[in-house]
């Protein structure tokens, strides 16, 4: 088994990669062949892996089936792998590109909402300012990702959100009439 | 000695006292109860909840450990109380030692359009704009049409960019008084904003100062501070990579007379803006700075036992000419937020932390492996600072112990700052306080094939193993009878055959 | 450039060479496939099991490694290969750098009775003793009587304590002569043993030396290295705290004319007896040493900077009088040893790494969390550094960088430094190599009331809460009846009732 | 119950104190009375004592039953802690000292023996010196830690032995003829 090889599709950036791990040491990434060698390094996620001898130090995080978060640099990437069955799957149902958007604003940190500057039926142009967070002491501006028309506006000034609450409810633009 | 304060500055303070033989004493809200600072002092101290408004900030429960423990002195660090006139006089009133400015000295700079009719009046040259707080967004509009746009709103209590706004119509100067009034109000307890002329692109330049009881103040050369987002700094080095020699002692000079114009003692930063060749005065710090790091690498100097010596009434060690000027230092602040996501503060806890070494390589931190990050205080995890024979040499040298940095469990500033190091114009010492601003590719994706390569090949082969893993799991389970057995008869299903 | 090396050393190189903008490669074992070195550089490669046998000392395996990444220069560190004429002559004739000094000079110093000579012709103090390799025990104890006891045996490849013995009285020459030729034999290849008189309580001071290519020559002042335990040195200081001006010239001197003798080129180290007002020539260590730190914190130089400019055909960067002297430093050798139980070597695994900082400490460490500590390579996990205004000044600095060093899971050094440090004859710099035989006190039992009241209640409040958790334990199982059903069907007694 | 007090018999180096838990932060050692507070800190051994605001820095490891190894400025101690009916058991059966010393030599670490200086009927003083075992290229001396008769030699030179392996065994001398 360890000898053999296994292809897995991997996904970063919304790009998909073909990764053939064996047999062996030898990993194939689109074709590009490697020597890699993976060991864990540190108290918790830290991960020290050589390829061809290029050093890079990582830490890697598991974020549910097949998915991992990978940090390099002090950057965090997501990275999905999927065996080849599951990749074919995924190509027939046209999922690739991963979950779609939902149509709304999260609080992307705890803290306090200072204001809602959109009312439910406003239209919003992707850049407006949607609502304004306190976090640590600052004043943090959310503001909308794409055009869309307000459908739902679930907080109020003075509230107290978690981290990823739901604060506006988008209809896209698209959906609207 | 008592240290008023948390973090990575608490830390600072303790040590220094330390090494002069000095007592410490350190206080702690319940967030902090493992922190450094708690670890490092002799003794420490329980002072309430996590906000700061009922632990760090309440000057009764402070006075009271103190006393409960037989305090002497009070260091108040930066932030927090350090620029309160009033915490300042009751200390002192405590029969303890303040190490800081006299509360007038802090209470002069402390109104900062008080502070701007002083030094206008020292002869230190000042930005266009208002010398009393405003008393509506009519008033604000109006001052800043006198002023010529853009202008900038700025907390009078202020300090660090909290309850500032730069607004460049008219049109938008009401809302932006209300925010910056807002925001003022809940930083500092003071609602007061004032307007100034906001200067395109400028460069933020800082001098050290200090002074002791018997008249005598120095400068301790500028420090460059340019690079900021949203009027909090990022990055900061010692000396300036572009003023002369004759501007640096020009400068310098100012800053002394500003320090004398208050009748300053101890360590202050008189901040002034350079633009187009001339400087001009922006506030004091009456506190030691978060950067005071870079001033000592360069000087050699240790700046908070120069605090303690002064405030025990000892002259400064050196007269301005025997104050030394060796190589170049700079100083990543590591806080956690996450730059590629419009610095939003991040939060989690730390589950690695990987420290860089080796020569002219200094970490002053204030968390450790299990520190939780909340948002109850400010971002700053620590400060990360490098010296080398030259500007390029820090460079380098900071470049190298950044990649060697690690702190897992939450996202922090340090990959961004490492972009800042290589970066072309920030190389050449092309600096202004828009720096960020003009430079948006600092912030784009741009991962190396390698290095994407990289990511694909590991995440691949730790899928992998974990599938491989699970097989094996599976079949040593499968090979233990009793455990199906035992699934089974709890599940109520027929038991399956070994 | 490749490191040939591992542990703090590599890591030191490594971080040097990057500042240089060279691309750096490194070699590992089998234990070391995570360690810090491996991380830092740009490539790393695998050359063997854990034995240095067949890692490390494999000359083939390392060039072959450079030919492959294309290596242009080696740096051996020091240990292991870098005092091997052959290795530097191997390293040259594939057609790379050796950063070291030629192999003639390596090898005229390496010959400890031959560098005994060529000292001698120079004009260098020497001990008294014999100048060519003893052939049997029967020579030995003649040659010993001839220089007078007591005396030393030292192995003539050697270096670091290790085949060195010393002797009181003729009739224990036998025993320590084989005892020393076998050390020798195993440490470096090579049983031939010498004899020296053996000074009583002598200092260890050391001279860094530092050569360019077109004959000039510098030093960088000296080291007291007198604190050891068995010849191993566990804490150095620069300057030499009782050396005058007048001596320092001289000694530093001796060392150039040293140095110079051998048509040195590249850092090393010219290690001397001082006794009585005199000083004897002992060795010189012809790579860079373990204890470099000091000299560059009280210099301002980047000694591996120096080396690769020295080995690329650079002149020094500095004349002799312009070599600064600032302050005073300290490096205390954390090693995996436990220094209250005989010196034993210690093993395990690095649970918890908490490293100091704050201004004027170092950190050159080996190690990482996670690391596996074994019995294959020197004990050296890493070199805490400090630098101070004075002498004074630097040892309350250090005291506090130890009290906040903090590593779990393997028995360290530090506890034993942490008292010399506060000793009054060493605070007095009353040193001698025999510092720590003659201050048996060090390893007494000293517990604190307070600290031995926290120990007993730290004990307590442990149990007491395991044994509450275990006791909630036990009642949350029982309020889940199929726990019990479960386990007694498994062990085929009647279900309790729940 | 977290109200209470609970009454420990504490052993350090040798000698037993009493430590009394409760009521509430309080602690008293042998009489002396403490407010105190104990927090894990780090990653994973470390603790956070405060005693009546007195900072301390530990290490603390779980070390079998009652026992704790507990390390403070870099020292490793071993306490004992038994609750009133265990230390009562113990008087009484006059074991308060701990295990009795076993009258062999143990390999205080891995090496490699290099020579056993003693023979079997010997008779050594504390001190002589009994095996050389080599590790980490040192050669380390072993000595006998009180007079005793030579019982048996169970390694002999060039062998590898592990930590805690038993070299010699001896006849106490209190126990020979």
């Amino acid at each position: 088994m360890t000898g053999g090889e296994t292809r897995y599709a991997v996904a970063l950036s919304g790009k998909q990669h073909e990764v053939v791990i064996g047999p062996g040491d030898a990993v194939t990434v689109d074709g590009r062949r490697y020597e890699a060698s993976l060991a864990s390094a540190g108290a918790a996620a830290g991960h020290s892996l050589l390829m061809n001898g290029a050093s890079h130090d990582l830490l890697a995080r598991h974020a549910g089936p097949g998915a991992w978060e990978i940090e390099a640099d002090g950057r965090a990437f997501a990275v999905e792998v999927l065996d080849e069955r599951a990749a074919a799957v995924r190509r027939l149902s046209g999922a690739a590109k991963g979950p779609r958007s939902v149509p709304s604003l999260k609080a992307p940190m705890p803290g306090l909402v200072v204001r809602i500057t959109v009312a439910p039926g406003e239209t919003v142009a992707a850049g407006d300012r949607v609502a304004i967070i306190e976090a640590m002491k600052m004043e943090n501006e959310l503001r909308a990702a794409a055009d869309a028309c307000v459908a739902k506006v679930l907080v109020s000034p003075g509230q107290a959100v978690e981290k990823d609450q739901v604060l506006v409810e988008f209809a896209n633009q698209a959906a609207a009439p | 000695m008592l240290v008023a304060n948390r973090g990575e500055i608490a830390a600072r303070v303790i040590r220094g006292a330390r090494e002069l033989g000095i007592r410490t004493i350190a206080v702690f809200s319940e967030a902090d109860r493992t922190s450094p600072h708690v670890l490092h002092a002799d003794e420490a101290y329980a002072i309430g909840p996590a906000p700061a408004s009922e632990s760090y900030l309440a000057v009764d429960k402070l006075l009271d450990v103190a006393r409960r423990a037989g305090a002497v002195a009070v260091h108040p660090g930066y932030g927090f109380l350090s620029e309160r006139g009033d915490f300042a006089e009751a200390v002192e009133q405590a029969g303890m030692t303040f190490v800081g400015p006299p509360a007038a000295a802090i209470r002069a700079m402390g109104d900062k359009t008080e502070a701007r009719r002083r030094m206008r009046a020292a002869g230190v040259p000042v930005v266009p704009g208002t010398d009393s707080p405003l008393a509506s967004s009519q008033e604000a509009e109006e001052a800043a049409c006198e002023a010529g746009f853009p202008v900038v709103l700025k907390a009078s209590a202020g300090g660090g960019g909290k309850g500032m706004r730069v607004v460049r119509t008219a049109n938008e100067v009401g809302d932006a008084f209300a925010a910056a009034a807002r925001e003022a109000q809940a930083a500092f307890g003071d609602a007061s904003i004032y307007v100034e002329r906001f200067l395109e692109r400028p460069r933020h330049i800082e001098v050290q100062v200090f002074a002791d009881r018997r008249g005598n103040v120095v400068h301790l050369f500028e420090r460059e501070c340019s690079i900021q987002r949203r009027h909090q700094k990022l990055l900061e080095e010692a000396p300036s990579p572009l003023l002369g020699p004759g501007e640096r002692e020009r400068i310098g000079e100012a800053a002394v007379r500003a320090a004398r114009a208050v009748e300053y003692v101890g360590a202050g930063t008189v901040e002034f803006l350079y633009h187009g060749g001339e400087f001009f005065f922006l506030e004091m710090n009456t506190r030691l700075q978060v950067e005071h790091p870079v001033t000592e690498m360069i000087t050699g100097a240790d700046l908070v036992e120069w605090q303690f010596r002064v405030a025990s009434g000892e002259p400064l060690p050196l007269r301005q000419e025997e104050v030394p000027l060796h190589g170049h230092a700079i100083e990543c602040r590591i806080t956690s937020e996450s730059p590629f996501e419009g610095f939003l503060p991040a939060t989690g806890v730390v589950r690695e932390l990987t420290l860089p070494g080796g020569p002219g390589v200094r970490w002053d931190g204030g968390i450790a492996v299990g520190a939780e990050i909340g948002l109850h205080y400010d971002p700053l995890l620590g400060k990360l600072v490098a010296h080398g024979r030259d500007r390029a040499a820090a460079v380098r040298r900071m470049i190298g112990a950044l990649a060697e940095l690690r702190i897992g469990g939450v996202s922090t500033s340090a990959p961004l700052l490492a972009r800042v190091l290589d970066e072309p114009d920030f190389l050449a010492g092309r600096l202004s306080t828009s720096y960020l601003d003009d430079h948006a590719e600092l912030f784009e994706d741009d991962l190396s094939e390698s290095r994407r390569d990289a990511l694909l090949v590991a995440a691949a082969l730790l899928e992998h193993r974990r599938r491989r893993e699970r097989r094996v799991r599976r079949i040593t389970r499968e090979a233990r009878p009793f455990a199906a057995w035992r699934r089974s008869l709890l599940f109520g299903t027929a038991p399956a055959t070994p």
